[in-house]
């Protein structure tokens, strides 16, 4: 019994660490910090709820890495993704083109985005071209697509009935957060309390080991990124719901942050796998920084950027993530052609 | 497996698996050639090849990470199937439960032990779906407890565990779900090739009542003993062929020698093997006294040694062993400076150095070589060739004017090529597209390049079939005969008693025991480190 | 129907009394907003640009016969104002029987000096682009000059000599006298200004100095305050920004936004800072994006960009050029207008201000 | 000799297969399209030098990644450092700031983007934050400082004689393409063909193994980022000479196709290894899309973009590069910290 104690209060020991929650702490002491500076402004519901409403698609954007990551692909192409289904959302609903209901449109618009992952899978899972650069490869075409659409003009929804979500809201708080709640909850579950999420992580970490123990590590990669393309493709719709637009441009300015906030999240609870629930507090600490400054009246357009990468690197340096959950390639797990043993037969040493 | 076709023999005696015409080609190489096998219920069937021979190969078959060329035909208990898919093993299903311990142990490094062990035995669900994590640790502490290891923290990444625990580990996992009177395939590749002496007879105990419960056992090792103890039937490939089937009753090491690389080449090996383990015959300790080139440690303190002092004369041949963590395992990773030693000095080539101060690449330009224990992580390089892989510790040599004059890269490859019998014998081959054998004398060569004044190594033959290690012995001993003080750090008594002058036996970081003369035999040596370490125990 | 709403309404926001200005242009304009002070003045202003302008402009004809046949290359920067910018362009073009042919100048500065140097390379008689200060491709238009190929520009300040005309450059201080009529007007004279610029778009330097110059006149008490966002952060932390910055300032009532692609975002963060009720904001250009947000109530008004009308007079300018004649009439200040709730008639896209404009230019050109 | 001979055109065979070189002949097969649809235009001196120009600052981009990416870490603050340094050039010549000579003000600049190199070292090396997250954050604080200067204003050169640099060419050919060229062939020479360069490809394809055969691993990752910042501290004091303006959004566009290029480089030659010469010519190959459509008068916007998506899966599909060479991080260099070895500045060196 007292050793069980002992466990226990190391256990919360190192559950607790800075190291293990440098994210959160660093969170605390921004919130600590702006609610002394400015604790009116800053400690009131309304800064909590535009905070979530403001970063909830970048957290989705983030939440879409987070499986194809976790399997060991790059998916760069998330952003344009976006966009194109954020054109495309709002080409059919609108009065003026498509002028569907937009239960069809967002319909539409996420098969597409699913087609978009199929696309990536192809490129990366089948043609076996690295997803860094593949992906790369194929947000071009992506974005080629979003343009097509009107020629880079972005399109309004017009009267459209998808304007109500865009505006619909429970305590403040808008679709899109809910929505974020849902999927982190969802991968929350999917990748640390099911096998399937176990599976996605071995495919990730040790390609050739995973497959051995009789995974398909292929058929993972190749769901990851219709999963990312698919989280994409609901942060589009959102976007349009949410701006009354769809835009080509909507996109791709996510894209940085979002890999920032999984690869930090990575640094919570889960000794630097991606996960969920640090993407999204990842996403928020992020956020606060933005907002914390704007509200404490900083004005000088260098300091964000030097304070987020000032807190990046404190965060990182001090918590985890020292080592980056390694993301190699699909090539890696079903090797080219004339060399059909990875290049790396496995990371565990054979003898002593 | 759905057709069943019935077979004209009674079900007893036949096979439980039934493979025939098993052939896989890689790019520009057959690895298997039309392998028939037979494995049945009961018994121990082992797979006995040289390095590069198709033994992994075809256990990668077995077990669905290559799908074989076109041709085969399998059957299972008598039911027709196919290898039509690769993934889980194409035999695995209702029928058949498939295990297996894959050569380098198939582990995901930064996953839990919980995970790698569920990763191979499924998960445990609570209701609802979700992993009943509870039950699954106690699960996996219920397996490791079989194999001896208890306290493991198992939720740590397998990859700051110790590679005794990560084969433990390995092990453990493939013994989970063999009930009584289980129909299941145990495919086990050279399991102990980081196991001591003693962890492998345990795991020979646990094979053997498997066996006895009706469990078929594939098992591959280049620790001949092992099979004589644990084979009931032997498989022999050679160039990815299977030339010899045979019962195991009463052969001996020398004769699966002999089946293994031919009557002629057995005979070489064994000459060279066994060359100087007559009586007494310890190799004289100076044969070329030229140099005086004494390496001398003293006070040296790691994070397991707790102060080790000894002395290699020129041309001697030091052993040092114990069990995994006594000490020998970082001992030479400490004197190149590899691991931050906390004190000690060693004399190199008459000149003191301070152990804190030294890097590898100091010790390189000294002339003072390690050959590491992990091949795969600390030897090879990926993505490049045989050539790249010898002259890296010297590429200065092989420049003029700045530039790196491949075609003496080249000539040095070819040089060593030829001096190991590296297979096959082409400097542009990749590294990584040879067998573990080959890779290592590739390692061995870069090393023996740059050893002029000490070389230490950390389980040189680990993995390495007994053709090449008769060879790497033979080169071993050629290189102390030229006056070099060698170290080998080696849980493998048969490496100590090849090679060795003067075994260390180290227990909890100190010296316990010294053994020299005619106590330098497997027996000895094993039955040393056990009595030290139960002593410090 | 806008026309006859928009003239309507401007009467009775004009709580001065006094008669209605007409929307002119030229000097007629800049009289009137020298002429009312105040807020009061403000007012009669607002009035006066939220009815339809019936001038475009330019009132000289061009003597010379226009030449047709020309080849012209249009500079296109691919976003939504540059392409509805060469639509205007190809409409204006084809009523003289020129041919245009759009050129993608790309994002980096490689691309567009790169794209900028094929042109000066091809066989066109004319060059027209928006936007890019020359800096970027000096060299392709010290070659153009060499050919004698004539460049018109709109929406930038340049002296690089090599550019023929800059057409509109003359709207922009009125244009930034527009934001603080309405803001003066709107708010009866106790506006809380924040004005929101960006380095990387240099011409809002000059429309908040107009606005500055015009809030005094119209609005002495007024305050104004200023912040500078880089262009990057449109759609993205911008608006969190602004949001941000009028929770911090609860006086803050009012914005004006330099450019109204600012407003992209911009009124979901207000709502989601709680003060979309308190604050009103007016931008520059009239995005149909704006144009939807001004109709929905989310924005308060929005300056109208006189696309087509710009762009005739680049044509126009062009024109002139080919016949030897000066293109000074060009450079008139071109139509302005206010949109509000009240005078926009179609929200999805770009629309001419005044409402014969086609016809005006045949005229200028003998068509 | 027979088989010599015959080795010998084995050897060319390889070499001159598709997959050894598709960059190659893919560039070859644009070059005869765009040639035969507008011979006139296309087939010109002006096109080729003209191509040169273009792309010549991209292409120092993109060669600036080499050493980094080779040594296994990525360096995504190049965009940042570039527009650091061409703020900073511009500032210190500009008649309106500093008023210095081209000379001083270039030295400066690139000590500066020498100074943004340690930062980096420093972050990845020395912290062992992992190089892909921990230069996202670096890079946010040198935009932040190139931000700083004038508030994110452009600064003109004005009457500075660095405007004679800008415009200086030899046969069309400006500056920038020379220093190219020297760059090129200095990595070319560097990374294949002396001790050094093993040494860095090694660091990058086995740190463990490469430090045990006593490599400096930590200092060859060092070094490699010192370069990729000065590099591209270099294309930033070019692009302020060529556009006679500093501007801080200048650098940020090169990153993509930086890394487009690198990846797509590495399938030529050398057997997956980034290399300088592949490089340069994936650059070109990118560029004559661009070049190529709009000469031929497509102006379509999602065309481009579409083309060049295809052409990358195309390049890299039929082409080696499947596998990518990893970029694993510093932490995998350095494994524990009880394995940690202090730099050796006095060992007798056997190489590099
Ligand atoms: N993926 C692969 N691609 C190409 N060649 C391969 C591959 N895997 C194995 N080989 C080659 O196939 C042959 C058989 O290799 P295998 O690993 O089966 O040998 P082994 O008998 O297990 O040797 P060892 O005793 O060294 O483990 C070797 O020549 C090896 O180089
Ligand atoms: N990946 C894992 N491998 C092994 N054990 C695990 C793993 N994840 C969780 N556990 C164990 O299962 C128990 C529950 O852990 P878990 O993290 O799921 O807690 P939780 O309350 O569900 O928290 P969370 O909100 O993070 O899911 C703990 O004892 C933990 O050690
Ligand atoms: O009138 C135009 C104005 O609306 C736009 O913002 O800048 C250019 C001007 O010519
Ligand atoms: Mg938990
Ligand atoms: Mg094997």
């Amino acid at each position: 019994m007292t050793t069980l104690t002992i466990d226990r209060r190391a256990e919360w020991k190192r559950r607790l660490s800075f190291s293990n929650l440098s994210v959160v702490y660093i969170l605390v002491a921004l919130v600590v910090f702006f609610g002394v500076w400015k604790t009116d402004l800053f400690l009131t519901y309304d800064t909590f709820s535009g905070m979530l409403n403001q970063n909830a698609i970048q957290a989705l954007m983030a939440l879409s890495l987070i499986m194809a990551l976790s399997s060991g692909v790059f998916d760069l192409s998330i952003g344009y993704v976006m966009s194109l289904t954020s054109m495309l959302t709002a080409y059919l609903v609108s009065p003026q083109y498509g002028n569907l209901l937009p239960s069809s449109a967002i319909a539409i618009a996420l098969a597409v985005a699913l087609l978009a992952g199929v696309v990536n899978a192809i490129v990366v899972v089948i043609f076996k071209i690295d997803s860094f650069i593949g992906t790369l490869a194929t947000g071009s075409i992506f974005y080629s697509a979003a343009v097509y659409v009107t020629d880079n003009v972005p399109i309004s929804v017009g009267t459209s009935t998808i304007r109500s979500l865009g505006s619909w809201n429970v305590a403040s708080l808008g679709a899109p957060v809910f929505v974020v709640a849902v999927v982190m909850v969802v991968l929350w579950y999917l990748m640390g309390h099911t096998p399937t999420g176990r599976a996605v992580y071995a495919t990730g970490l040790g390609p050739e080991a995973a497959r051995l123990a009789g995974i398909r590590t292929k058929r993972i990669q190749f769901t990851s990124l219709l999963v990312s393309a698919l989280v994409a493709g609901v942060a589009g719709v959102l976007a349009t719901a949410k701006f009354s637009q769809g835009s080509a441009g909507v996109g791709a300015p996510y894209l940085i942050q979002a890999f920032a906030a999984v690869f930090l999240g990575a640094t919570l609870f889960r000794g630097s796998l991606f996960n969920a629930v640090g993407t999204v507090i990842a996403v928020i600490m992020l956020g606060t920084i933005t907002v914390g400054l704007a509200l404490a009246g900083v004005v000088q357009q260098w300091v964000p950027y030097a304070f987020q990468g000032l807190i990046l690197i404190s965060a990182l340096g001090l918590g985890g993530l020292r080592r980056r959950p390694k993301a190699p390639t699909a090539a890696e797990v079903e090797p080219a052609p004339s060399a059909e043993v990875p290049a790396q037969p496995d990371g565990v040493p054979t003898h002593v | 497996m759905s057709e069943t076709t019935t077979v004209d023999r009674p079900i007893e005696q036949m096979p439980l698996v039934r493979i025939e015409n098993l052939s896989k080609t890689f790019p520009g190489q057959r690895a298997l050639d039309q392998v028939d096998l037979d494995i049945r219920v009961g018994e121990v069937h082992a797979l006995l090849g040289q390095n590069g021979s198709g033994k992994s190969t075809l256990i990668k078959v077995l077990t669905g990470f290559h799908a074989p060329d076109d041709g085969v035909r399998v059957s299972v208990d008598g039911a027709e199937g196919a290898f039509t898919r690769t993934g889980p093993s194409p035999l695995d299903g209702e029928v058949l439960n498939v295990r297996a311990v894959h050569q380098h142990l198939g582990l995901v490094p930064q996953l839990s032990v919980v995970d790698n062990v569920a990763l191979c035995t499924g998960y445990l669900r609570a209701p609802g779906g979700r992993i009943d994590w509870a039950a699954q640790a106690s699960l996996t502490r219920e397996l490791l407890a079989r194999v001896g290891l208890e306290g493991l923290d198992i939720h740590a990444g397998v990859d700051v565990i110790s590679p005794l625990e990560r084969t433990q580990v390995a092990i453990a996992r493939a013994l989970h779900g063999w009930s009584e009177g289980a129909h299941g395939l145990l495919i086990l590749d050279e399991p102990t090739a980081a196991l001591p002496a003693e962890q492998a007879e345990d795991l020979f105990t646990l094979v053997r009542r498997l066996r006895d419960t009706g469990v078929a056992i594939v098992y591959v090792s280049h620790r001949l003993d092992d099979l004589v103890s644990i084979a009931d039937h032997v498989t022999v490939l050679r160039d990815g062929r299977s030339v010899a089937t045979t019962s195991m009753e009463g052969l001996t090491h020398d004769d699966l020698v002999g089946l293994m690389l031919g009557k002629e080449a057995a005979a070489k090996a064994h000459a060279v093997v066994r060359s100087h383990a007559v009586e007494d015959g310890r190799p004289p300790a100076v044969v070329d006294g030229k140099h005086g080139r004494t390496l001398r440690v003293s006070g040296l303190v790691g994070a397991e040694l707790r102060g080790l002092d000894f002395t290699v004369a020129p041309g001697e041949v030091v052993g040092v062993t114990g069990i995994v963590g006594a000490g020998q395992d970082e001992l030479p990773y400490l004197l190149v400076g590899a691991r931050k030693a906390a004190a000690g000095t060693v004399e190199i080539d008459g000149t003191t150095y301070d152990v804190t101060r030294l890097d590898p690449r100091r010790c390189a330009g000294l002339g003072v070589a390690l050959v590491p224990a992990d091949r795969a992580n600390e030897a090879v390089l990926p993505q490049t060739d045989i050539t790249d892989n010898i002259t890296l510790p010297r590429l200065r040599l092989f420049s003029k004017g700045g530039w790196l004059r491949r075609s003496s890269e080249r000539a040095e490859a070819v040089r060593w090529i030829e001096r190991l019998f590296i297979q096959p014998q082409d400097p542009g081959k990749l590294v990584t597209e040879l067998s573990g054998g080959n890779a290592q004398k590739v390692v061995l060569a870069r090393w023996l390049g740059v050893a002029r004044n000490a070389l230490l190594l950390a389980e040189p033959t680990a993995g390495v079939d007994i053709g090449a290690k008769s060879l790497i012995y033979s080169h071993l001993r050629a290189a102390a005969a030229e006056g070099l003080p060698i170290v080998v750090c080696s849980t493998d008594a048969m490496d100590l008693e090849q090679l060795c002058t003067r075994v260390l036996v180290l227990s909890d970081g100190r010296l316990k025991a010294e053994l020299t003369g005619a106590d330098i035999n497997e027996d000895t040596i094993n039955h040393a480190v056990l009595s030290a370490t139960e002593a410090s125990a | 129907p806008a026309d006859s709403k928009g003239s309507g309404d401007s009467s009775s926001t004009s709580s001065s009394g006094g008669d209605a200005l007409p929307n002119t242009t030229g000097q007629k304009t800049l009289d009137a907003i020298e002429a009312n002070t105040g807020v009061d003045g403000a007012k009669k202003l607002l009035a006066m640009w939220t009815a339809t302008p019936t001038t475009i402009g330019i009132t000289e004809p061009v003597k010379g016969k226009i030449p047709s046949g020309k080849k012209i290359a249009f500079m296109n920067c691919g976003v939504e104002v540059c392409i509805a910018l060469g639509k205007a362009v190809k409409e204006a073009a084809t009523v003289l029987g020129w041919t245009v042919e759009d050129v993608n100048v790309g994002a980096s500065p490689d691309e567009i000096s790169g794209a900028w140097n094929r042109v000066a390379a091809g066989d066109y008689d004319g060059v027209i682009a928006s936007g890019l200060p020359s800096v970027l491709f000096a060299d392709a238009v010290d070659k153009l000059k060499k050919k004698g190929v004539p460049i018109a520009e709109c929406c930038v300040a340049d002296d690089n000599p090599g550019i023929t005309a800059i057409v509109g450059d003359s709207t922009v201080p009125p244009t930034g006298k527009q934001y603080a009529a309405w803001v003066a007007a709107d708010s009866d004279g106790k506006a809380n200004t924040l004005w929101v610029g960006s380095a990387d778009f240099p011409i809002i330097a000059t429309l908040k100095s107009n606005f500055d110059e015009g809030m005094k006149s119209w609005c002495p008490d007024c305050k104004v305050a200023d912040i500078d966002i880089p262009a990057a952060e449109i759609g993205t932390t911008m608006p969190t920004k602004i949001a941000a910055y009028v929770r911090s300032h609860p006086d803050v009532n009012y914005i004006a936004l330099g450019y109204d692609g600012f407003a992209t975002g911009l009124p979901q963060a207000l709502q989601d800072a709680g003060v979309a009720d308190k604050v009103k904001f007016i931008g520059d250009d009239a995005l149909p994006m704006n144009k939807q947000m001004v109709m929905d109530g989310q924005q308060g008004a929005s300056i109208a960009f006189p696309i087509y009308e710009e762009m005739y007079a680049a044509v126009d300018a062009l024109a002139r050029t080919f016949v030897g004649e000066s293109v000074e009439p060009s450079l008139s200040m071109m139509p302005l207008q206010i949109y509000t709730k009240d005078n926009i008639n179609d929200p999805s896209k770009f629309e001419p201000l005044v409402p014969d404009y086609k016809e005006q230019f045949m005229k200028l050109w003998g068509k």
